[in-house]
Formats: C-alpha cells, structure tokens, sequence
C-alpha cells in the first residue's frame, strides 16, 4: 500500500484539460464578463451611484433608441475592422501591434484625395480612388516591418509599435501646417471637413462601412480557413522552417501578409476619415489599433467571434458616454470598465484550458 | 527496513497523467547506491515522466518516493537539489547567453555578491577530478553539444549531487563523445554516486548499466541485471512480444542512375565551409547510406538536392526513371539526359519526384506542423494544387484515412493535432507522406532518432519497400550497425567531404568509423575529433 | 450622424429668433466642452462662468447638461446629437475646432440655438439658430500687459517671454495686446513667443515657460490652459501674468494677475433669450467695459510699485473709448501659414484696428493677426 | 549666453528624461524576467494619480501642519504602490493565469489610463473643480540641492535637480549593479531568458516573475508622478502621461535593456523633446516631427540590433512568454 503524503502536496496544482464542452467554455466566459459588471459595479458603487440604474442606463444609452444604436455601430466598425485586418498577421505569429498606424497611414492617402481631388473626380471615383489610397498606405506601412521582419528577423511588435507613433507625429504635422492653417481661412490647426463628395453614402443611418466590414470579417474568415494562402499563413506561424521545407517563400509569404494586415487597417482609416468624422483628425485611430488587438485575441482570431466583442465593447464605450452625461460620471470610467471586461475574459480563457485540483482531491478518474 | 535503507531511490505506485493520457501508472522502481541503472521504454512509454517526477519539474497524481528510506515530497527542483538529486534533461537547461560558470551556480544560495573568479576556481576542480575539459568563462552559445552536456554535469555535481539522472543524454554525442561520457559516469559509480541512464540504444544499455529497468505504456514492467539479459530479451520486455531483430536487405535487380552530384561545394549557415568538392550518385532500386559525425555536411548535402541549400558550385543531375517503370508517369517529365537541379525551387525539385523526409533532431521542428492535424499535415507539400485560391482537402483527408490505417497509425482520429502523437506516430506520418508522395528519390535523415526498437523496425520496412520498387533511397544515419544491415552503398561524410563510399556487405564497422574521421587515401585527418 | 451632406437645406427665415420663448421647468441647456474644470484653464472659467448662469437663472442642477472632454472631431457630432436626444433648448460649445459640428446640427435643428464660443460660421453661414461670441480678451491682456510691463521695468529686464497654442489669429491678437499694454508702461520691452502647438499640455507648457525663461525672459505670460508656466516661474525666480483662471494659488511668488472672460454674461443673456423667446445676436462680443473681460486680483506682494494705479489709469480710457489697444504708430506683418507674407500693418499716430467689431459688421473672433515689431516668434526666426 | 543657455537646456532635458527614466527601468526590470508589460503608459497614470492623490489627503487631513517632505514621501509611496497594483493584475493574469502578454499589457494601458482620469476627475469634482497641493509641497518638487546648487556652473548642472531626479538616477544604478553583479540578478535574467532552465536549477521563476514586474511597474509608476508632481506641479490635467509610456517602451529598446544605456539614452530622448524650444530649426511647423524623432531613432536602433546580432544586446529570450512547468 502507498502512503499518501496528502498534508505536504501543493494546496492547488495545474492541469492541463484538452476538450472543454464548448457550452461549459462559453459558460465560463459569461461568467467572466458578469464578474467584471460586478467589479465594475463597486466602483460605480464607490462613485455613489446605483450600479443596477447605471448598467440599465448604458444599455439604455447605447442599444435604446435608433439613433443610439448607430452610434454604437458607428464605433463597433473600426473596432471588427482592425480586429479582422490584424487577425493574419497574429496567425502568422506575426505581432502586428501597429494597427494604429495603418488605420492613420491609410487616412492620410484616403484624405489626400479627399481634400485635392473632390473636384476633379466624379463621386464614385473618387470614393473609389480614396479606398484604394487608404489600402496601399496601410499596406505599405505593414510592409515596412514585414520587410525587416524576413530580411533580418528585426522584432515586430517593437517595430510596429514605433511605427505607429511616426505617422502619428505625421498626422500632427500635416493638422500643424500644409493641411491645416495653409487650407484654412482661419489658419486654425485643423483639418477642414471634407467635401461632401468625399464622405461615404449611409445605409440605415450608418455610413456603408459598416456594410464592406462584415463583407471583409466574412472574406477573412474564408480566406483563413479554406485558401492556400490562408494555410501558407497557418504553416508560417506555426514554423518558419517547416514552410520552407514545403518550398514556401517565407519572406514573401510574411510580406504579403503583413500588406493584407496593413491593406486593411487602411481601409478602416479610408472609412474612418470619410464615414465616421469626415476629416483626418489626430483621433482618427485613437487607440482602435490597440484594443482591436485585444478584440482579435479574444476571439481567438476567428473573425465571426469578433464581431461579438466588438459589439460589446462598442457598448461599452457608447453606453458611457451616456452615464457621463446622466450621472457625470466622467468618460474615463468606460476605459477603466473596458479594462475591466478585458482583465477578466483574459483571465478565464485560463480556466478553459485548465482545471485546478486542490489539494487531497487528487484525480481518481482517468476516463 | 534495513533492506530499504539501501534504496537510493525508491518509488512506490507513482502514477501521472496528462489530460486523457496515462503517462505513468502505479510505477514502482528502485535504485541501489552506486550502481547504474538504465530505464528503457519505447517512446511515450513514461521514462521522462517518470524521472520528471523525481526532479521535481512534475507533481504525481498518487504514489510516493522515498530517497534513502525516508518517505520526501518533490515539489520543485529545488526540493530535489535538496535531496541530492539531479537531472540532466532531454533537452538542455541552459541559459545560452550566460557562461558555464554562471549556469553552473544558478539558483544558489552564496552570498549576495557575484564572485565570478572564486566559482571558476571550484569548477576548475570539479573537472579535474572527474576528467572533463571546461572553461568557467566561455559563454554557452558558443559551445559544441558535448560541451554543454558537460557543462549540465559539472552543474549537478557542484549541487552535491549523489543522485544523477542522465534522459538521453547519448542521442546527440558521437561515439566517440559517448565513450567519454561513460567513462566519466563509471567514474562517479565508483564514487559512490547512483545513476539512472535513459537511452534508446540497446548496445549502450550493455555496456553501461548494472540493472535494466523497463517500462511499456506507462507501466512497470520489471528490472533485470544487465549481465543476465541481452537486446533481444530486452526488446521483448519493452514491446511485449518476440521481435526479430533482424534488418532486411533485399536484392533488387533494377539499378539504374537516378542522381549524380558533380563537385557540389556549399556554405553552412555561418558562412563555414560545409561541402567541399562532393562527388556521387545514387541509383534507383538501392538504399544509399550516408555516414559521418554530426555536423559533417549531411544536413546540406541533403538541402542541397531539395533546394534548400544555397549550392556555390558543382551540379546536381537527376535522371528519370525508365517510363515503363512502376514509379514514373507521376512527375513532371524532364530532360533523359539529365536534369540540373541546381539553381531549382524546392517545389521544382519536388515535382521532379524527389522527396525530402527530413527528420532532423526535432521532430516536429520541419517536417509536420505540430498543432494541425493529420489532413493539414499531408498537404503540406501539396496544398498548391488544383486550380483556384482555395484548398482542397479532399484528397489530403483520404490519404491520412488510408495512411491511419496502413501504417497502423496510433492516433484518436485524423484531426489529432500531431503534437499529440507519440514520437512513433509522428514518424510514421512524416515518412508515410512522403512515400504517398511517389517520389523516385527518397532522402531521409536519422529516421529513427528517438525512436523505440519496434517504430525503427517498421520505418526500415518501409524504406526497403521503396527500394523494391525501384526509388532511389538516401538515408543518413548515425547508427553503424543499421546502416550496414540496411544499406546497399555507404557514403562517408568527413569534415564535409567524401572519405569514401563503400559497399555495405563487403565493409567492416572498423572501416566506415576510420573513414568517418580521416580522409582516405590522403591520411589526413578530419576536421573533427 | 455628422456626415449629413444629403440633407435637406434648413428651412430659413423660419423665424429661429423670435419664438414663445421656452417655460422655466423645462429648459434643458447643454454644453460641450474640450476639456474639464481640472485644467484650471479654459474649460474651468467657462464652468465658472456656467455656474454663474446658473445662479441668475435659478435654474436646478438637471436642467444643465453638460459633455466635458470632447476632441474636436466626430465625438463632437456625437456629444451634439445627445444633447439635442436629451431635448435640450440651447446648446454652447465651447471650441474653436466644434464648429464644422456645430453648423451641421445647427442646421438639421432649427428649432435649437446652438451657441459657438471663438467661431466665425455664423458670420458666413447665416443660419438663424446659429451665433457666435467671444469676448474682448484683448483688453484684458492689455491691462495685464501693464502689470507685467510694470515688473520688468522694475526688475530691469525689459524681455517678456509667452507660451503661445497656436500661431492663430485668437493668440497672435492676444499676446500683441500684451505686449502693447507693456510697452506702453515700459517703451523699452520686447517680447519672445513660443508656440506649443497644442491649447492643453502642462509639462511642455512648464517646459516652454521654462525655455523662454532660459532665454532670458524675466515675465512670461501665456495663451494656454494650464497653470504650468506661473510654476515654472516661480521656481525660476521670474513671474508671471495668467490667462482664464486666478493662479495666484498655485504660484503666489510668481503670478501677478490673471485675465479672464466672465462667461456669465453672455451664457445669462443667450439663455434668458431663449426663455423670453427673443433673438440671439448673431455675433456675440462685449468688453473690458461691460464687464465681460476682467481682471482677478492684482497680487500687491509682488507687483511694482504704481502698478494698481497705471492699470486703472488705462482701464478708464477703455471705458470711455479713448483708449484703443491696437493704436497706431504700429507696424508689423501678417504671414501666410506657408511663411510668406500676406499683409503689412502701418498704423500712424491716431489711427487704431478695431479688433471684433461686431457693430461694425465683423466676427466676434479675434482676427488681428500681425506680428509687431518687436515680438520675436522664436521658432519662425 | 550661449554658455548659459545649453547648461539651461542640458537641465531641461534632465527634467525631461527623469520620467522616460523611471518608466524605462521599471520596463527593464521586468522585461528581464520575461515579461513584456505594454502596460508602461497605464500604470504611469496609476502612479501619477495616486502619488497626487497621497499627497493631496495627505495635506487635507494634516491640515496647515501638513509638512511638504512627508507629502512627497507619501506621494512616492503611492505612487510606488498604485503602479505596482497594476503592474500585480498583469503579473496575475499572465504568470498565474497565462494570459498573451501583449494584449494583458494593452489592456492594463486602458485600464490604467481610464483609472487615472477617473481618479483625477472624480477628485477634482470632490474638491468643487479641480485640486492643488500646497506651496510647501511644490516646493520639494522643485528640488535643487542646498548649499552644492548655488556652486557655479555645476551646481546648476549636477546639484538643482528635485529629489526625483536623483532617486531616478540611483535606481538606475542599483539596477546595473543588481543585474550584473549579483547572485539575485543572474537569477532574474536567467527566469527571462530560459524559465525551464531557471526553475530546474531551483529558481522560483513564479516569485522571481511577480516581484520584478511588481517592482519594476512601481518603478515606472514614480515616471507618472514625476510629471503630475513635478511637471505640472500637483496639478492633473486629462491625459497627462500623453504617450509617454511609450517612448518609455521604446527606450527600453533603444538602450539595449540595459540600465546604464538607459541613463544616457533618456537624457537624448528628454533633450530631443525639448530641443526645438531651445534651437530653431525650420520653424514651428515642424514641431510634431521633431517629436518622432524618438520614435525613429528607437527603430533605427531595434534594425541595427537585428542586422549585428550580438547575442549580448538581444531582448531576453524568453521576452513575451508565459511558463507552465508541466508544458511541453
Ligand atoms: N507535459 C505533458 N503534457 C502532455 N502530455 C505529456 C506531457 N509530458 C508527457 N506527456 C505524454 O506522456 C506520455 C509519456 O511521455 P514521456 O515523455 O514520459 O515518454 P518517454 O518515455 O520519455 O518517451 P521518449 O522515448 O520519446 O522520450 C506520452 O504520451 C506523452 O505524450
Ligand atoms: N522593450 C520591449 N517592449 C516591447 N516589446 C518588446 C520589448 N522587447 C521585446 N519585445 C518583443 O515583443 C515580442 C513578444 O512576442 P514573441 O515573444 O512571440 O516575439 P518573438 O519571439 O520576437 O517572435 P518571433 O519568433 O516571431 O520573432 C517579443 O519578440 C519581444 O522580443
Ligand atoms: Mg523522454
Ligand atoms: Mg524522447
């Protein structure tokens, strides 16, 4: 007979548990964001509000009325749009970070357009012209790092990461000089609007980005899951040595797919900069490139999931803004709230893929 | 009582999963003071569990352990540096931009300053008194494999060690290297140190081990004295049924040129000279061994021929098969005369008919993609066909349905990711693609490293089955007698020329192991050793 | 909900201004603010000046709506359009940059006043709803201009220093009256300006104060939100003359005096305007003589000597109009955004540019924008 | 003149560079574990904040006695604290509960960045509009040496610094010192670039994980306030740390993680950040490219470092990755 050595094993130990029922998994994750209403809820509690009332009032806020719920749409495309535009790049184990800067790159083509050629081109084409621009800029600045990335294995999301700022700075320099005061009458350091030529026609209220996102969140899922190209990307990231034994050019392979990342999140800031505000402003990526990140993670890359979260934290963030104006509560709360949500989906993605066996209840079962 | 006193080690029952898989059950095992005992198993059998367990890196289910007749609780590795003991792993531990000094006194206690010179001087006498050759100041980075291993043994040692466990640890060493290395674990026997050896090579178990300790799928099966037992006993113990040992070498009639490398010279990847002026062919209908130590130039010769080598100068002709023949008419047709492959893509080459099943010391690190599964594994090189942006992957799933069932593939099903799969399993995947492949040459390398006794059996079978029907075969090996029971022709590799090739039946393992360090004819020595 | 560019043109002349007027209960107000009070800038004088409508009104607490940190870009639209959800009667925004947004709902509500602090559209888009106001903080910066010229001489450094946000016609005009109102204390003055690019950032406020001091400047003064530059100098020894805000709080060795606009006023007369049902002028501007620009406190334990007494001497001729801050001989340049010139200034003696003249049929905006001689801009040297 | 003015201006750009300082070695400390916490500009406002609000009820609750020294030190305190709380939730998330680390970190940056204005704002509306510590605290954070800062030219240059400075300073050495010449360092490094190697040599690579990242986020937290404190004087103003956290990330790079590198390197990027205040090259439209200028140099940097590939100037191997003993 053994001897068990109950009193001197480790409180709670680790296992590792492979096939999780997919309805006790999403359980988990229900279960996670209800705990981050709740850990939200005491800070709003601390704030010296109702919970409940403010909770009922963010859904009110963002769901309730018509033209609500387009705002909430509104914010949701960007969102699934860097999250989809990122999703390759991930795949790949590609850590694109600089999404951020992509959304900015394509923006600044898209509003190049805008601004010097409204009149010269015919609205279709000129729309046309402008989506185009906003792809090849962000794809161009994906590009840079995937470059460096398959020359010489210079870091990524360092790389990206910096990038980011460097158009940022761009941005303020274009709103500081050539395309601010020297358009403006004033000589106020802002982008004018555009013409209304160069601003995307409306379907149900919301400008047609919301249209071509899903259209590209489905063509992405596709092209993850069933193209060459979208296995070439799968058998990347997984091993680089792997792929060139397939004879797959992995240079090409991780340049091509950072400029469909970059294309992408280009295309978001085309419909940023022509759907959403009608100019180029600082704000045009306002840290959508970083949280869609998180979006995409959460999702697990599949682009169907993310349209979910997106949603969710469109809520989020628009249902805050109406507490701020119903309760002045201040707007920051809703990044501290998303914060929140997004501790606690990352931290029960843990409890799907492991179990805790405490101590003395060692498994006796092994199926 | 008295009696268990005299245990080492003792382990009672340990049991260990894995989510579903059962790695180790109720596992009991003793181990004497001073004596040697190795722990065979085939892959997957538990083996590195097991010591894993004791090293503290995993906590058991159930059972206990008592080292030196006290019942212990190994939490952590510390727990087992503690108790005297120490492991080198399979893979080493080692932090590659730190010296071996600094390895060496990792995780100790000793002052809160860092005394560089004063840990030099105690490994210095360490390594004096058991025979190794180390440099306290060279960083790991730039050390040869043998270097590192010593360094993981000077690393346990200075810990106090009187426990050892070595998993291994002879997969990567020369012969020669291996030869060293018992020598010292003789040495530190004899000292009084107790020693748990885990290898794959039966010849070694003889020669190194007092007792030999077995296990199959997860359970102990029994322990007997080396000098009572033999490999085939061995073998039948770990399969669990008679095996013949013997490796076929079938005569085939059909031998026909398939592929002349003219002069080959190529670069390694830190711009060394890797192929100097190499030389050969290689015909249809026959199994060409490779031999040499490690880092002779196999790896590029092989690359070379697949594309995956950058090629400085020389040439590399293929010729097809006859057209009658069972294995043309799948490939792209190319020039009679002779085809260059030199300056070719990888998938040119592949179309040709040439196949590649590299088996490089990671298993899964070229070949197969560990987390896809089976279906995505077998279109890896094929994926590209068919018209159109997507994949069809009709064909691939067929083909690992049938594979499954040929090979008698132990997985759940097809859509197993290939991470969880033996190491067994996940050669018969690689090999069994590339065979499905049709390919007219077949290179592979060390196609059986790692593998247990039975999976080797299997996979030589297969290669000979190619050579039947007249594929040109290429395989590189490390293990002399294989080669010379497998081979037609053996080409040797030294310091990345060829020393000779020699025909298997006529040759002596004296004769291949001479070649394998001197250049022949010119009495030079070779790069190595 | 901002690209409306299909919309049906507002129906003008709808009679936007006189109206039944609005019952006290149910008026809703709305504000849309760059920042918050926490800048202790800007956007606090302006809650200054709201809470000070507030109490003239009796109006309760829910009946002032209230978006702070809004950027100036599509958020604007947004924050508009929940404040018109929320039916509020009339709506103020407060920044330069919401004007584009503000026109646009302007125009899809006619029947809500929209309110435009530092805007020009109203001018050009001639909507009924739709105004502009300003103050004549010039004046204001004419007095400090005083006090700071009044230290200088007296500590002898006739090099005056200011943090400018932007190279725009608000603060070019601004720190021109400044430095007009020193010089006219002490003639030897000249002044060094350096822009920030940006209305709201503390450390580099502190770090440009911190700059032009280094430059030799023994008074800076600012058109920037925060309290950093009055810091700076207090730790650098030098001083300093504020903008929106009182700062002798945060550097009583330092600030002598602030200017500021008291939003009360127009913010009481737009929304009492709305409860008589009477019209809202179209461009909005009053002055140092009506009380809508004042001065905080002159912090006497630091000021010069006779400072009190030169800056009531000026404030009377604002008063009765025989002061004017942009009087000639004055001569300076106006540039072009890319640099080249756009226009020469060359007042002589007795002539004067009226700045916002509203009666006249300008904007309330500032639009002086000349550099006059000796107003160095350091970083278009 | 001259003279004077770039002793000015070497000041300001030690004023500049003390917060780059803090938040890089903070980010040093705990990328040598292996933890890549993109946190950085997060938990320099949960710094930033806390050290306020410390000194702020601090001086509430003492009252006219309040003593400018003791506000600092709890500030410090607070400030230390408060970041390290962040810096705790990614350490829970990704070393107990194996969350990527590069998303953990983005959402810590939104979550502390939300925390610090909400704290700010609800503090500033608690206070009737907005908060302002006493005259006797500022005047700790102006710093300057007694006696030494009045000695001629070096005193203004080595001795006229608030306390901050120096503290930002001795960290880095200390951190030099206990990453290179002590047992406990070696240890760090070896969780960061070889966890499994770490743990079977005896390491806890768990402890060892949580408390650099802990530490190390309390020390990028003193970044945040240093400039609520210093720079703007005990005064928060909505998104103060404005990117600053990230060119803390990108120092990290740009000196190679290595304290020492670090020292010097923010002194560049602090005087980068000043520079066009103090020369005038091409005008103040050029001011925004001037501040890439960082950015750029970090990638230039990060190129060179991959082109060379001295294995000595590498990121930890293991920078970025979670570790499970039992996985394989
Ligand atoms: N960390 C782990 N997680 C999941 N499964 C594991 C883990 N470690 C081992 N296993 C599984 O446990 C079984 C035993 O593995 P182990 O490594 O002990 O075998 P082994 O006898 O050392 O084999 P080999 O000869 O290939 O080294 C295998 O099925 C293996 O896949
Ligand atoms: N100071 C830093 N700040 C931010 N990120 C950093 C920093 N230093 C390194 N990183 C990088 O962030 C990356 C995290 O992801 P991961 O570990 O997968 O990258 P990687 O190993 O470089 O990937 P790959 O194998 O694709 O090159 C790491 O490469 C890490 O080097
Ligand atoms: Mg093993
Ligand atoms: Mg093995």
């Amino acid at each position: 007979m053994s001897v068990h050595t109950e009193h001197r094993e480790p409180l709670i130990r680790l296992a590792k548990r492979d096939d999780i029922p997919r309805a006790q998994a999403w359980a988990i994750r229900a279960a996670a964001i209800l705990l981050a209403l709740v850990t939200g809820g005491l800070i709003i509690a601390v704030l010296g509000h109702n919970p409940i009332q403010v909770y009922a009032s963010m859904v009110e806020g963002s769901l309730g009325k018509s033209r609500v719920l387009r705002e909430t749409v509104k914010k949701a495309i960007p969102l699934l749009g860097a999250a989809v535009a990122i999703a390759p790049a991930f795949k790949m184990k590609f850590w694109n970070i600089g999404a951020e800067g992509q959304i900015l790159a394509g923006g600044i083509a898209a509003s190049y357009f805008a601004l010097f050629w409204a009149d010269s081109l015919p609205r279709p084409v000129l729309l046309v012209v402008m989506a185009v621009a906003g792809i090849l800029a962000g794809g161009v600045w994906g590009l840079i790092p995937a470059v460096f990335k398959a020359r010489w294995g210079t870091n990524e999301t360092l790389f990206t990461l910096m990038l980011n700022y460097i158009v940022l700075g761009f941005v303020k320099y274009l709103q500081a000089g050539p395309w601010g005061p020297d358009l403006n009458a004033n000589g106020y350091p802002k982008i004018p609007m555009f013409d209304s030529a160069a601003l995307l026609p409306k379907a149900l209220g919301v400008h047609i980005g919301w249209i071509i996102v899903l259209a590209v969140t489905a063509l992405m899922f596709g092209y993850l899951k069933y193209s060459k190209q979208g296995y070439e990307i799968a058998v990347v990231g997984e091993s680089v040595r792997t792929a060139q034994y397939a004879g797959m050019n992995v240079s090409h392979i991780i340049r091509r797919t950072m400029f469909l990342s970059g294309g992408i999140a280009g295309l978001v800031g085309f419909l940023q900069v022509s759907g959403a505000s009608g100019t180029l402003t600082e704000n045009t990526a306002g840290g959508i490139g970083f949280t869609a990140i998180t979006v995409a993670w959460l999702a697990k890359l599949n682009p169907f999931v993310m349209i979910a979260i997106a949603a969710l934290l469109a809520i989020l963030e628009k249902g805050a803004d109406t507490i701020q104006t119903l309760y002045t509560i201040p707007a920051s709360a809703a990044d501290m709230l998303t914060g929140i949500v997004l501790f606690f989906m990352l931290g029960c993605e843990f409890f799907i893929s492991y179990r805790l066996i405490v101590r003395g209840k060692g498994e006796r079962t092994h199926e | 009582m008295d009696n268990q006193a005299n245990y080492a080690i003792e382990l009672r029952e340990l049991t260990k999963t894995f989510g579903e898989v059962v790695a180790n059950d109720k596992v009991s095992l003793t181990l004497r003071r001073g004596e040697i005992l190795s722990l065979l198993g085939e892959n997957g059998s538990g083996k590195t569990t097991l010591m894993n367990m004791l090293s503290g890196i995993y906590f058991p289910d159930h059972g206990s352990i008592l080292v030196d007749g006290k019942e212990v609780t190994i939490r952590s590795p510390k727990d087992a540096h503690d108790l005297g003991i120490g492991m080198i792993h399979q893979h080493f531990k080692l932090v590659d931009v730190l010296t071996a000094a600094e390895n060496i006194i990792l995780g100790l206690k000793g002052g809160g300053r860092l005394d560089r010179r004063e840990v030099g001087r105690q490994v210095k006498a360490i390594s004096e008194k058991y025979g190794f050759e180390i440099d306290p100041d060279q960083k790991v980075y730039d050390m040869s494999v043998s270097q590192k291993q010593t360094v993981e043994i000077v690393k346990v040692l200075y810990r106090g060690a009187n426990i050892l466990i070595l998993d291994e640890p002879t997969a990567v060493l020369t012969p020669q290297e291996t030869a060293k290395l018992f020598a010292v674990l003789r040495n530190m026997r004899d000292d009084g140190k107790s020693i748990i050896i885990i290898t794959h090579k039966l010849h070694e178990v003889m020669a190194i081990s007092d007792q030999v300790a077995v296990l199959r799928k997860g359970q102990y099966i029994g322990t007997v004295p080396t000098c009572e037992t033999n490999p085939q006993k061995l073998t039948e113990m770990m399969v669990g049924h008679a095996v013949s040992l013997n490796i076929d070498r079938p005569k085939t009639e059909y031998q026909d040129l398939r592929l002349e490398v003219k002069g080959l010279n190529c670069r390694g990847a830190e711009g060394v000279k890797a192929l100097e002026d190499v030389s050969f062919e290689a015909r249809g209908g026959e199994i060409l061994g490779i031999a040499g130590i490690a880092g002779s130039g196999q790896k590029e010769l092989l690359e070379a021929i697949a594309g995956l080598q950058k090629v400085e100068s020389g040439h590399i002709f293929y010729y097809p098969p006859h057209p009658n023949s069972e294995i043309a008419g799948l490939h792209v047709p190319v020039d009679k005369a002779g085809e260059e492959l030199v300056g070719k893509t990888p998938t040119q080459i592949q179309k040709i008919g040439v196949s590649l099943a590299f088996v490089p010391e990671d298993r899964l690190g070229m070949g197969l993609v560990a987390s896809m599964d089976m279906v995505d594994n077998m279109m890896l090189k094929t994926y590209r066909q068919g018209k159109g942006p997507l994949v069809d992957r009709k064909p691939p799933r067929e083909l690992a349905m049938r594979l499954k069932e040929e090979l008698e593939i132990v997985a759940p099903s097809i859509s197993t990711p290939v991470r969880r799969l033996s190491g067994g399993n996940v050669q018969k995947v690689l090999v069994g693609r590339e065979i499905a492949s049709s390919p007219t040459v077949l290179m592979t390398a060390y196609p059986v490293r790692g593998l247990d006794i039975n999976s080797s059996y299997t996979i030589y079978n297969l290669l000979n089955e190619q050579k039947k029907r007249g594929v040109a075969v290429i395989l590189v090996g490390e293990d002399l007698d294989v080669l010379l029971e497998l081979c037609d022709r053996i080409l040797v590799l030294c310091g990345g020329r060829v020393s000779g090739i020699v025909d298997a039946e006529q040759t002596t393992k004296e004769e291949v192991g001479l070649l394998m360090t001197h250049l022949s004819g010119t009495g030079k020595e070779g790069a190595a050793v | 909900a901002c690209g409306g560019g299909e919309e049906a043109p507002a129906p003008s002349g709808s009679g936007g201004g006189e109206t039944a007027g609005v019952a006290k209960e149910e008026l809703k107000v709305g504000f849309v603010h760059i920042g918050d009070e926490s800048d202790m800038g800007y956007t606090y004088n302006m809650v200054q000046g709201v809470k000070e409508m507030q109490a003239n009104l009796g109006l309760s607490d829910d009946q002032i709506i209230t978006k702070y940190n809004i950027p100036e870009n599509d958020a604007c639209a947004d924050a508009l359009n929940d404040l018109i959800d929320r039916e509020c009667d009339i709506i103020f925004a407060t920044s330069f940059g919401f004007g584009d947004y503000v026109t646009m709902a302007a125009r899809e509500n006619p029947d809500i006043q929209f309110c435009h602090a530092t805007g020009t559209q109203a001018h050009t888009e001639d909507l009924p709803n739709l105004h502009n106001c300003f103050a004549n903080i010039y004046e204001g910066r004419y007095l400090a201009g005083i006090a700071a010229g009044m230290k200088a001489k007296e500590i002898g450094n006739p090099k005056l220093g200011y943090v400018g946000a932007y190279p725009y016609a608000e603060v070019i005009s601004g720190y021109t009256a400044f430095y007009l109102g020193a010089k006219s204390v002490y003639p030897e003055v000249t002044m060094d300006v350096i822009y920030t690019n940006t209305w709201n950032d503390a450390s580099l406020e502190s770090q440009t104060a911190q700059a032009l001091i280094d430059r030799g400047c023994g008074v800076v003064s600012q058109h920037s939100d925060s309290t950093g530059p009055a810091t700076t100098a207090e730790m650098n020894g030098a001083f300093q003359v504020g903008y929106n805000a009182d700062m002798t709080e945060a550097a009583p060795g330092a600030s002598l005096l602030s200017t500021r606009i008291d939003w009360g006023i127009y913010f009481t007369e737009a929304v009492q305007a709305v409860l008589d049902g009477k019209e809202i002028p179209k461009d909005w501007s009053q002055g140092y003589a009506d009380g809508a620009v004042l001065l905080t406190p002159l912090n006497e334990a630091i000021a010069a000597e006779g400072t009190q007494e030169a800056i009531e001497a000026a404030e009377a001729g604002l008063k009765d109009g025989s002061l004017q801050v942009f009087a000639g001989p004055l001569h300076g340049v106006s540039y072009n955004p890319d640099g080249s010139e756009k226009d020469v200034l060359d007042l002589a003696e007795g002539e004067a540019f009226i700045e916002s003249d509203v009666a006249g049929g300008k904007t309330s905006a500032p639009y002086f924008d000349y550099i006059v001689d000796g107003i160095t801009v350091v970083s278009d040297q | 003149m001259s003279n004077l003015f770039s002793i000015a201006f070497v000041m300001a750009a030690v004023a500049a560079g003390a917060p780059l300082l803090f938040g890089t070695l903070g980010e040093i400390l705990t990328e040598k574990s292996g933890n890549l916490n993109l946190g950085v500009e997060g938990m320099m406002y949960m710094g930033g904040v806390a050290g306020l609000a410390g000194a702020y009820y601090y001086e509430q609750m003492a009252g006219p006695a309040a003593s400018g020294v003791t506000a600092a030190v709890i500030a410090t305190v607070c400030a230390f604290l408060c970041a390290a709380f962040g810096a705790l939730l990614y350490s829970v998330l990704t070393i107990t509960l194996r969350a990527n680390q590069n998303v953990t970190g983005l959402a810590l940056t939104i979550f502390g960045t939300g925390f610090g204005n909400l704290v700010g704002e609800a503090m500033g509306n608690a206070a009737g509009g907005f908060v302002a510590v006493s005259q006797s605290t500022k005047s700790v954070f102006n710093g300057g040496i007694p006696v030494l800062q009045d000695l001629p030219v070096v005193g203004k240059l080595l001795f006229s610094y608030n306390y901050l400075v120096y503290l930002a300073v001795l960290v880095a050495v200390v951190l030099s010192l206990f990453l290179n010449q002590s047992r406990l360092g070696l240890n760090l490094r070896s969780v960061g670039e070889n966890p499994g190697t770490a743990d079977a040599a005896g390491i806890n690579v768990t402890t060892y994980r949580y408390l650099a990242t802990c530490i190390g986020g309390g020390i990028s937290g003193l970044g945040g306030m240093y400039i609520v404190m210093a720079q703007q004087q005990g005064v928060w103003v909505h998104n103060c740390i404005a990117g600053k956290g990230w060119i803390a990330v990108a120092l990290v790079i740009f000196a190679t993680w290595s304290p020492a590198r670090a020292l010097a390197g923010s002194l560049v990027f602090g005087g980068l950040s000043v520079l066009r205040l103090y020369m005038n090259w091409g005008g103040n439209r050029l001011a925004p490219i001037y501040d890439i200028v960082p950015y750029i140099a970090t990638v230039v940097v990060l190129i060179a470092v991959s082109i060379r590939q001295r294995r000595e100037s590498q990121p930890p191997a293991n920078l970025g990755n979670a570790y499970f003993r039992e996985e394989r």
